[in-house]
């Protein structure tokens, strides 16, 4: 198995095993979680909530609480460089476009390179930083289980190996982009079976939680 | 008429990608070291990526000097200076007209002009016989 | 057979001076992408050089790499090279044929035995060696009698470096490649499909001068001519930087030269000389042609997912896979969601009604 | 007499796990925001106050039993399960350190309810027997007496027939067919008479028929604090009754917090119909009366006057304008606290937190938040709220912290000014 082949076999089967666990443990999850259902809220609400709902699910990205601002201003503003970052290495980079394209059909225009590698960079900063806090600020450190450091490694490793790929450090471009994409199966194949899903839940979480509120007339 | 170094040049398709500003400097910094420590630098055009047309683009902006050569060994290769003394752009060419290299060589004088020791020895050997025939 | 006189002494008796001989090593050097620094080196090693004798064999081939080796349609300083070493044995060039050939093969290796370098070009079939022989003899057997005496093999093409065209799935005749079969002698791997005619006469050229094996590098391909990454010395490299893609070969984009890589371009996986070397004496290669590379000095690279597909596009179809999973999710999805949904009735229905008097333990 | 057993608290647990939980459990990333949106974590510094981690061994649980890697894990015996003494343990992250306020469910930023998930885990607290002494008591006063504090009948009569005297207003027990039903919280009766008095002369300013039900006057709901549904179900079930039997158009809650959200928003999913009459707070009424002219008052008070908002009325009951439409008609310099209405902070007694004397300590140390509060408004005079339970926890706080600022429920307030028609003397 060299180089080549561990290339082709990450970019065929590799992703093909991913993908199919990855896809199946999230419909399974969508089902075991829809499937437990909400009993109808009987009391005399104040509205439906539906729009409530719909409202929080972007308000609640900004920051509601002026006391805490103080005390989690790290958090939030990392929380958004690392999200912006690497969403625009993921969506607005060339080749993952024609990923994208190869799997659903459509393109969209990409962005240079360098800014590419700029936001990657960010990224990897920001998650860096994150690690660090979450090490030492006591609230993180009593609620950090392995869990968390191994969700951390999941995302930090194809931010790395892409940008190790994009630059040719160290080894050949084959094997670093073999690992690259090996690093990505191992992302999608834990994905569903960690705090990951919170990419796909917390819309509908946030929208149970601005409905909930809704019903009772309180809007964020 | 003088052109932008990194312009296209007027035919079409040729591809604008920024190779011949490099190169230019570093004859610009070849030249300084021929001044000042008198080594010369020879640049191997065949190791550069170049563009279509770039190649001629980079010739035509550096010209034709005072001074031609041709040497016929092996095929042709011509030797000129550019207008910029000290480059010199030499192009080996074999027996069918085909390029097998093409230099730029920033030197007082490209080697391959010098006449060399094994030759002239066989001339000195050869020179006698001509004496003895003609007079 | 062999001609004891070295490099210089031949060139000298051919009437060629000793410019000529600076020009040659110059052009060699370039040729060996050494710097131009080394012609002095060279020279010095050219010169007592001694005329190596070499054996050329075709396997399962499709000649493409004599072709371009022999560059039969202009010979030039390949010709030269030529008639420097003694090619004892090539099955399509040698005027003789039939069982004068086996004898001259056979005297050749006795004569250089140890000494002689083998060239291979084709991959062997082991699969059924009925698939390829020569005169009787299978390609299986032959390269292992040559191998012996060789002082190192030199294979030519992606064919004897990895397999090539016929190793491609499914594989019928169970080709592979010369270092599959040969374990104990040095291998040089000259892939490409064929091989820069250059890149092949330089190899020769550079184990003719310093008379050693050149640095190789993971794929026992010479770092002077496989260790550039096609990509990194691509001179559309800046429009790739830029996001400037043709997305067909007709297009806008296409017509203004961008990057190939949206149409399959292979060549950020791939090692080659092409984009500086270039083919046919620096006038284009693929991609100046406007064709992304197909990385053909690559193992497998009729298998790299298409040659029209990204590099970046996974060789599977990965909607089909993913409708798989969403498939078998849903059916263990409803089964588990139901058997969550029995469990919570189940739970409610055990419900026991808490009252003020059972609140603590062991009340 | 069956007793409470760690099987009950997780059949319990079991029975409350919903689709929005599931969501919220696969969300959460621990990002730890929620703690510092939780007074009981900023005054503390305890970790373990973190809202989420109040609901550690209900996530456990939801992962064991209603998630298939989850029951894969647990069949081989690589999961935690739920202990008596884990649950003993999180008794005080529960209950001492909770008052149900629901500021980290504004805060979360995955949007978590953490509050929906703290109050269902306490019903697995209360069947497993692991809650609050004090609770425990509260609860079976409130049962079996009729409230939490252990006030009867009499006590409330005795109280309405001083009104009487003082007022000249006839306090009307049981009268079918009454527009609205007054219910009051034990708080009241013990510790703030004047509620009753203002409440009988505005609704006999504003003309509207209203009673008391002698079977039904208590309107707090221990078994809401407690987390136990039963319980909860069987307390509520008394003021349906007798709303129903004297067939009133509006159930009024009195000046408290969790009397609101148990009778209100908790009631019809607790007995498992709606009601047939409308639950409103005392604050939505006059604001009604107010808009409809029914309510005047004359003169304002000139002292600088800030707002408390009570959690459950405010952020979790959606009384938000009314309470400033009403104070702005007696206040003229009327000043807002830093982080006012829905995201105002906790007094640090509600919940339960108040009947239960283990947080007695926990629940001094957090009101260090309101007094924060307080210290950055410059020169306010008086402290205006609209539940009880808040007021006692402020004044008790601000007395310990040796502040002198008055504390005034905004009904009384608004009875100061009242203008009254044929004011009888006496």
């Amino acid at each position: 198995m060299n180089e080549v082949d561990f290339l082709l076999w990450v970019r065929g089967p590799g992703l093909a095993i991913a993908t199919v666990i990855f896809v199946l443990g999230m419909t399974v999850k969508m089902f075991e979680i829809f499937m437990l259902g909400r009993k109808k809220n009987l009391a005399e609400l104040r509205g439906t909530g539906v729009k409530e709902g719909f409202r929080t699910i972007i308000t609640r990205s900004g920051h509601v609480d002026t006391y805490s601002t103080r005390n989690t201003r790290f958090t939030h503003i990392a929380g958004w460089v690392f999200h912006i970052g690497m969403f625009t290495t993921i969506f607005l980079l060339a080749p993952h476009i024609e990923v994208f394209k190869s799997i659903i059909g459509f393109a969209w225009p990409a962005l240079p390179t360098p800014i590419i590698d700029l936001a990657t960079v960010i990224a990897m900063i920001t998650m860096l930083a994150m690690l660090f806090h979450r090490i030492t600020n006591p609230v993180l450190k009593y609620l950090s289980t392995g869990q968390d450091f191994v969700v951390w490694t999941l995302t930090f490793l194809p931010l790395l190996t892409g940008y190790m790929a994009y630059h040719h450090l160290f080894f050949s471009y084959t094997l670093v982009l073999g690992l690259h994409i090996l690093s990505v199966c191992l992302l999608l194949v834990f994905f569903p079976f960690t705090k990951l899903t919170h990419a796909v839940t917390l819309f509908f979480a946030r929208w149970y939680n601005g409905m909930m509120a809704g019903e009772k007339g309180v809007q964020q | 008429m003088t052109m932008a170094c990194n312009d296209a040049t007027t035919s079409g398709e040729e591809i604008f990608t920024g190779n011949v500003t490099p190169i230019l400097n570093e004859i610009r910094h070849a030249l300084n070291t021929l001044l000042e420590t008198g080594e010369s630098t020879i640049i191997d055009l065949r190791a550069l990526p170049m563009g279509p047309g770039e190649e001629q683009h980079l010739e035509s902006l550096l010209g034709i000097g005072e001074a031609t050569a041709t040497i016929n060994a092996m095929g042709p290769t011509t030797v000129n200076e550019s207008l910029f003394a000290g480059v010199w752009l030499v192009t080996h060419r074999n027996t069918d007209d085909e390029i097998l290299g093409k230099f730029i060589e920033i030197t007082r004088i490209p080697s391959i002009l010098e006449s060399q020791t094994e030759d002239i020895r066989g001339a000195l050997k050869a020179l006698p016989d001509l004496l003895a025939e003609n007079c | 057979m062999a001609d004891d006189r070295t490099l210089a002494e031949m060139l000298r008796a051919q009437g060629i001076t000793r410019r000529g001989f600076l020009k040659f090593c110059a052009t060699t050097a370039s040729m060996m992408a050494l710097s131009p620094a080394m012609v002095p080196k060279i020279a010095a090693a050219l010169e007592s050089a001694r005329r190596p004798s070499v054996i050329w064999l075709s396997f399962q081939e499709c000649t493409g790499c004599t072709e371009s080796l022999t560059r039969s349609h202009s010979p030039s300083i390949e010709k030269l090279i030529f008639d420097v070493i003694s090619l004892d044995h090539h099955h399509t060039l040698m005027a003789a044929s039939g069982h004068a050939v086996d004898e001259a093969l056979n005297e050749a290796m006795e004569e250089n035995f140890g000494k002689y370098i083998l060239i291979v070009d084709g991959s062997i079939p082991v699969g059924n060696p009925a698939y390829s022989t020569v005169s009787g003899i299978s390609n299986l057997d032959m390269l292992e009698h040559a191998a012996k005496g060789a002082a190192a093999i030199v294979s030519v093409g992606t064919c004897a470096a990895y397999g090539g065209l016929p190793y491609a799935k499914p594989n019928p005749t169970g080709a592979v490649a010369v270092s599959d079969i040969i374990k104990d002698k040095p291998i040089i791997n000259v892939p490409g499909c064929p091989p820069i005619p250059v890149v092949i006469t330089g190899v020769l050229a550079q184990f003719l001068t310093f008379g050693k094996i050149p640095e190789l590098d993971s794929l026992g391909r010479p770092k002077a001519f496989y260790g550039q990454n096609i990509h990194d010395r691509c001179y559309r490299r800046p429009f790739y930087e830029r996001g400037q893609f043709a997305e067909t070969f007709d297009d806008e984009g296409a017509k203004k030269g961008w990057c190939l890589f949206k149409l399959g371009c292979k060549g950020p996986v791939t090692y080659n000389a092409c984009a500086t070397t270039k083919w046919n004496e620096g006038t284009s290669w693929p991609v100046e042609a406007g064709h992304g590379c197909l990385g053909c000095s690559q193992p497998d690279f009729w298998d790299m997912g298409g040659f029209y597909n990204a590099l970046s596009v996974p060789t599977v179809d990965l909607a089909k896979k993913a409708a798989v999973g969403i498939a078998a999710g849903a059916a263990i999805g409803v089964a588990a969601g139901a058997l969550n949904r029995r469990k919570k009735a189940k739970a409610v229905s055990e419900h026991q009604t808490v009252t003020v008097d059972d609140l603590e333990k062991g009340a | 007499m069956s007793e409470a057993t760690l099987e009950r608290g997780l059949n319990a647990l079991k029975e409350v796990i919903d689709t929005p939980m599931a969501l919220f459990f696969s969300s959460c990333t621990h990002c730890g925001m929620c703690a510092t949106a939780c007074l009981f974590y900023t005054e503390t510094e305890n970790p373990a106050y973190t809202p989420i981690n109040k609901v550690e061994p209900l996530r456990r649980l939801w992962e064991q039993e209603y998630t298939l890697v989850g029951r894969i894990k647990k069949a081989l015996g690589m999961s935690k399960p739920i202990t008596d003494e884990e649950l003993e343990e999180w008794k005080e992250y529960a209950y001492n350190a909770c008052s149900l306020c629901g500021r980290c469910t504004m805060v979360c930023p995955v949007g978590n309810d953490i509050t929906y998930m703290i109050r269902k885990m306490r019903e697995g607290m209360a069947a497993s027997g692991h809650t609050p002494e004090g609770l425990v008591g509260a609860s079976t006063r409130a049962v079996e007496i009729g409230s939490p504090m252990g006030v009867k009948l009499p006590a409330l009569q005795a109280q309405a027939r001083h009104v009487e005297k003082d007022t000249g207003i006839d306090i009307p027990f049981d009268v079918e067919g009454a527009e609205y039903l007054m219910l009051m919280s034990s708080m009241e009766i013990m510790n703030y008479p004047e509620y009753l008095e203002a409440v009988s002369r505005i609704f006999h300013a504003a003309g509207k028929s209203w009673t008391i039900s002698s079977e039904a006057f208590e309107a707090t709901n221990s078994g809401i604090q407690i987390g136990s549904s039963d319980i909860a179900r069987q307390l509520v079930s008394r003021v349906v009754n007798a709303a129903e039997k004297l067939k009133v158009k509006t159930v009024i809650s009195p000046e408290c917090g969790h009397a609101y959200t148990a009778i209100r928003w908790e009631g019809p999913n607790l007995i498992g119909r709606p009601f047939p009459f409308h639950v409103k707070h005392i604050l939505e009424v006059l604001d009604e009366f107010r808009a409809e002219g029914l309510l005047k008052t004359e003169g304002f008070e000139d002292a600088r006057m800030t707002f408390h908002d009570p959690c459950q009325l405010v952020r979790r009951g959606g009384v938000v304008q009314q309470p400033r439409n009403l104070l702005n008609m007696v206040a003229t310099d009327f000043v807002e606290m830093k982080d006012h209405g829905i995201m105002n902070w906790c007094c640090g007694a509600g919940g339960g937190v108040s009947a239960n004397e283990d947080a007695e300590e926990l629940k001094m140390k957090a009101f260090n938040r309101k007094k924060h509060q307080l210290e950055e408004l410059d020169g306010v005079e008086t402290l205006v709220t609209a539940c009880a339970n808040c007021r006692i926890q402020i004044e008790e706080g601000l007395e310990e912290n040796e502040i002198d600022m008055p504390v005034v429920g905004l009904t009384e307030l608004l009875a100061e000014h009242l203008v009254e028609e044929n004011k009888t003397e006496g």
